[in-house]
């Protein structure tokens, strides 16, 4: 029993942070916001560097990057609020597409995947859509698509209409649940970096406004309120983690694990969401302060993939109805 | 203890829905918080002025129709019922007016209350300062005595001002002793906002909407006739106001009941792929709106036969803005994965609850009203 | 709409209120812990003062006494603690049988009613129990009682078997629901008491008690702890007078609007009791000192005729399933 | 990262279940909370360290098998699923033992460590005093120097010590320098209860057992052989301890499974009239203890790996003393009208619900340790 990143993991962790500090500060997740397609540019230094392509079996096989590796780097992204459909094309779709159908994967591949409502399907190059449980690659000229608006407007959201067919199934039962899961698990780890960001935003906020002479962050309510965000992000994380090991290693368990890991993401960032924004107060409540930016992602992916009274009921699902085999110890 | 409605409050009922349901705007307007929004409701605001619905508690002669707090209930109740639009005058209506009505010369009210409740003439709340928000004794910005001219000259910065963008004067709070600190020395103003000097920037909310503004003051001129109260004394003025805004006026039971009937047709629609826990969570909010519309007949009672609301107003406002928050959370719940649309039939409800956000935060955030309930209804020592 | 008592109402709690002072302080409680039949001593006094029968028709209609008196009573009996089977005897049993039996009733008559566990039994003279939605009153040497031990160590339990005949019936399926609504509705009034009764106290301690060389009550935790007991009451209490209002009409609506009094009750009684101890500390842990005997009370209370979370199912078949007609505005 | 057991860990875990499940008593022993309760766990303790399970992480030398910190883990899973008594020995073992072998003098740990770990010695800790509780710095109990024998006098009263009334020693601070204030001026004791001028009162706590005491000292001599660490430096000291109160060593994951895992079975049995938000709080319940159980492998790794534990460890100790609150709240719950009974098959629920409510309480209030998080975890400051 080890439960820690190696230090390789942690240091394209690292590698990753700067690149994201360079190419994804505040000012692009907001001009997402309003540009053309929802998107931070970042995604080309993202590639070059391998983030992207990470999961490709070919990628994985050589340089022994798993699901665990994946999953730190996706909470880099949430701390970021990175607008980029990284979690559907990394997480989701690239290693389903690269596994089942290779040919469909070239340089300029940019899948995504979810649904009903699919972000960035309109900046896509095919889109990984399930249905009765199979997976299949549908291309975006073969499908309606229709605009859906977020309340993170950088979430360039459709509603996608289309037909399966024999030709475009590229994945069973197996494979679907496995494509969930991944989902699933990627927003989870966005989750605790964008909570994680909330915090420390709120934290140093708290130390520096001043209310009756003193900083607000000296007051006892507030203290408690960052300490309960504190305690949500603590509890949740190795879960996350425990998660991603479960997935790198198709433990039998995995899907259990998942869901208590979006549970318990979702939870805290919404909590973090609403302690941030009461710690602010006024200011926070502006548009033109960033914080609302971090605010309306963690919504939107608190409830995407299975909000958390979903996934706590699959969890019930298996330890009280004994839908699957109880956990070994 | 009876607690049917006399044939009189029957009555005023029955006209009241007749009227809002005849007239209340199809479909909805947009959000008043919006300059096109800002004109229509101003429309609306005359029309509910012309037919004596704009404030029913007043005397006729300022447009009301001297209602009983608990015929004003029943108004709100089928005001909410029917989906009226948000009352875009409610800043002057519900905290300014109750001021001037105990504190403003009869010249006072004569000259503002009925351009005030026909909206010919519409109001903006200027308290908050970059900062002083929680901590409103921290305000900075001043009046200079203008002897001359018979007058103040201010100056300074008001924040989070609502609708501050689209109205025409604003009520609100400014040092004129320089020496004095704290609460002292600070004088209550009626300041036209169209009056040299002044700078409204709006500023754009959480929901998209341009709801807050920053207003600034360089040197702007306010005649003596526009001191409200006595000089030197705005905080107690004031505080006749925030009295008003936590307490019973602003938050009347009627629109947390319409949300909780809302959340119930919402839930219906749901039903078969609710979760369960969510389905206690809609009966919890329902519950809530019903104990706030009980407490609130038990307060009217008492303030009808002679009571005062105190310190207690504070417990109103903990739990109205923290049972709206709880109402819009569950309607996300049930919404699932399209909870975070903005566009479609159900998009009131993220605006919704963005708005609902704002419940624990203005008026003296709910940290500083649980102080307050601790130290002024149960007698715990301050620090 | 005039939603406060009459001044006779209140004049007489106060009555009350005085003569359980004298009665019924906390020692008296202390002692039913262990003398023999778990009871105060009080119930002669209050059956003088004519407490116990208020609720005996005939009384009722000379005094034009109803269920919303006998409920602030209950409150006031719920402040002290008091260890007698009021509810039982006066809110629940009391009218039904002087309604339906009237010879049943005598000067020396102590009914109780529940099930399946049975307060005081071993002392009633007659015990109104239900079955298949009837109400049948029962001669305890008909019956077989086998006492049980509750965390209230004055609360004397009785599980009670016994067979249903047509000579003990004494009231129909409307009878049986309004004997479990009258119930649920007493002992919501006194949890109301109890509550009030632990934050009053804590609120004292909290004055008194320093740490760190001031006094608890104004560290702002303690402050919330305590605020929100104060809101929870606050938003219970008219819930319980405006059911008690409706069983007194018999409004089609009640047995919906004793379950929204049951359930806030509840929640606020047993919030009181969590925040009490908390702010308390170890001294509130000891049974030396007396809130132990208020707070498991309000324990035993809260989890009898339907906890909150049955109250509110049975508001939620009411208003979201229709079972009933949703309430008139 | 591996989130397998290693081949030895799970020999170890094979080991431990074996020996647990024939040995572990049958029926329940009484509570050792009681006089007839603690003698029973003391011949439980003395099979335990028979067998070399009483302190596994110890040297050999002192009766353990130098456990790691995974192994440590993988033994308390198993003692709590095997349903194994409580240890009356764990305010000596997992609170004094960390600290002697720490500042402990060779002869001191000698002399101590196998009596302790045998429960030939069993030991009770003094901390609180009346007047001395979240603010243990107020602590006014004193000890006054007697150099013609070589040692100390103490006067003063200890309070809530648990199980005081059964122990043979304490461990505590006393004030050894009367001018010193606040955590100045202590120095840290061990206290034979069996001396002169020892006085020690039961106490009954909530639920009925007398698992507390009052414990009076009036000049009762300590040798120097019995002050652990420097005089004057008993706050320093004591910290160490409260360091491994509030942290890892005393609250392991495995009690809180087993209880989840016991209420997973409460469920099923009650499943058919479960209220539905009952059910979801059985899967929190659950969840959270999973996460309690995740968190502890994180951290131990990091530990094994040459980590030391901080202030996070206050936010082990409010999750495990709430979450062990909800795990007994739901199982009342879940009992309905029956949870109020403290006879029968399901009183175990109400009893430990009652000792649950002690978790928030001691080794520091959760409002304590919120502001410890607050303060030292995330860096606000201090008022």
């Amino acid at each position: 029993m080890r439960f820690a990143f190696t230090d390789e993991q942690l240091a394209f962790r690292d590698a990753v942070h700067d690149l994201l500090e360079k190419e994804c500060p505040p000012d692009r997740v907001r001009e997402a916001w309003t540009n053309s397609d929802g998107r931070s540019g970042a995604w080309d230094a993202l590639s070059e560097m391998g983030v992207t392509g990470l999961s490709h079996p070919d990628v994985a096989g050589n340089l022994g990057v798993d699901e665990i590796a994946v999953t730190l780097i996706l909470e880099e992204t949430g701390r970021f609020a990175l607008p980029e459909p990284i979690v559907e094309h990394t997480a989701v779709a690239l290693p389903a597409v690269a596994q089942h159908v290779p040919d469909a994967v070239t340089e300029s591949s940019l899948f995504v995947a979810g649904g009903p409502l699919v972000p960035y399907a309109t900046s896509a190059t095919a889109l990984l859509l399930e249905r009765d449980k199979h997976l299949y690659l549908v291309d975006p000229a073969a499908a309606t698509l229709t605009p859906r608006a977020s309340v993170d407007r950088s979430r360039r959201l459709s509603s996608v209409q289309w037909d399966p067919s024999r030709a475009t199934k590229v994945g069973d039962v197996r494979d679907a649940a496995l494509a969930f899961d991944r989902g699933a698990l990627g927003v989870a780890a966005q989750l605790i970096g964008l909570a994680q960001h909330m915090l420390d935003t709120t934290v140093d906020y708290a130390k520096e406004r001043h209310q009756f002479g003193v900083p607000i962050g000296s007051f006892q309510a507030v203290k408690h309120h960052l300490a309960n965000v504190a305690l949500a992000l603590e509890f949740a994380r190795p879960l996350i983690y425990r998660a991603a090991h479960s997935l790198a290693r198709r433990d039998s368990q995995r899907s259990v694990h998942v869901s208590t890991a979006k549970a318990r993401a979702s939870e805290a960032a919404l909590l973090a969401a609403r302690v941030a924004l009461q710690v602010h107060g006024a200011i926070g409540y502006t548009t033109e302060y960033d914080l609302h930016l971090w605010m309306k992602r963690a919504w939107a992916l608190a409830a995407s993939w299975g909000d958390a009274a979903w996934h706590r009921e699959r969890v019930g699902r298996a330890i009280l109805d004994g839908e699957t085999a109880a956990e070994e110890q | 203890m009876d607690l049917t409605f006399t044939e009189e409050e029957q009555a005023f009922r029955a006209e009241a829905r007749a009227w809002l349901e005849a007239n209340v705007p199809r479909p909805a307007l947009p959000s008043g918080d919006t300059r096109e929004g800002f004109a229509l409701h101003k429309e609306w605001e005359r029309a509910l002025f012309d037919a004596r619905w704009a404030v029913v508690s007043w005397p006729r002669e300022y447009g009301g129709r001297e209602a009983s707090l608990m015929e004003w209930l029943i108004f709100e109740e089928e005001y909410y019922r029917a989906g009226g639009p948000q009352r875009v005058t409610q800043n002057g209506i519900f905290l300014l007016a109750p001021t001037l009505f105990e504190l403003g010369t009869k010249e006072q009210q004569d000259r503002n209350l009925p351009k005030m409740a026909s909206a010919e003439e519409t109001w903006c709340q200027g308290w908050s300062e970059p900062n002083a928000g929680s901590d409103l004794a921290g305000i900075k910005s001043r009046a200079v005595r203008d002897e001359a001219n018979g007058g103040w000259r201010l100056s300074g910065q008001k924040t989070w001002t609502t609708r501050g963008a689209f109205c025409d004067r604003m009520f609100g709070v400014f040092r004129t002793d320089p020496e004095a600190e704290r609460h002292h020395g600070l004088t209550y103003f009626l300041v036209d906002l169209h009056a040299d000097g002044v700078t409204v920037r709006p500023v754009e909310r959480l929901d998209g909407d341009e709801g807050f503004a920053e207003v600034f003051l360089e040197d702007v001129f306010v005649p003596d006739r526009d001191v409200l109260g006595g000089v030197h004394e705005g905080w107690r003025v004031a505080m006749a106001t925030t009295g008003s805004e936590r307490g019973l006026t602003l938050r009347s039971p009627g629109r947390f009941m319409a949300t909780a009937a809302r959340l119930i047709e919402l839930y219906r629609a749901h039903a078969g792929d609710a979760d369960p826990t969510v389905r206690d969570a809609v009966i919890r909010a329902w519950i809530d709106a019903d104990a706030y519309r009980w407490q609130t007949f038990w307060t009217v009672t008492r303030l009808m036969e002679g009571g005062r609301t105190g310190p207690e107003a504070s417990l109103v406002k903990i739990f109205w803005s923290e049972l709206d928050v709880r109402l819009h959370a569950t309607a996300l719940d049930l919404l699932g994965a399209d909870a975070e649309l903005v566009d479609g039939d159900d998009a009131a409800w993220m605006k919704g609850w963005q708005f609902a956000l704002s419940g624990p935060i203005y008026a003296g955030t709910n940290e500083i009203q649980r102080n307050v309930v601790a130290e002024r209804v149960l007698g715990l020592p301050r620090r």
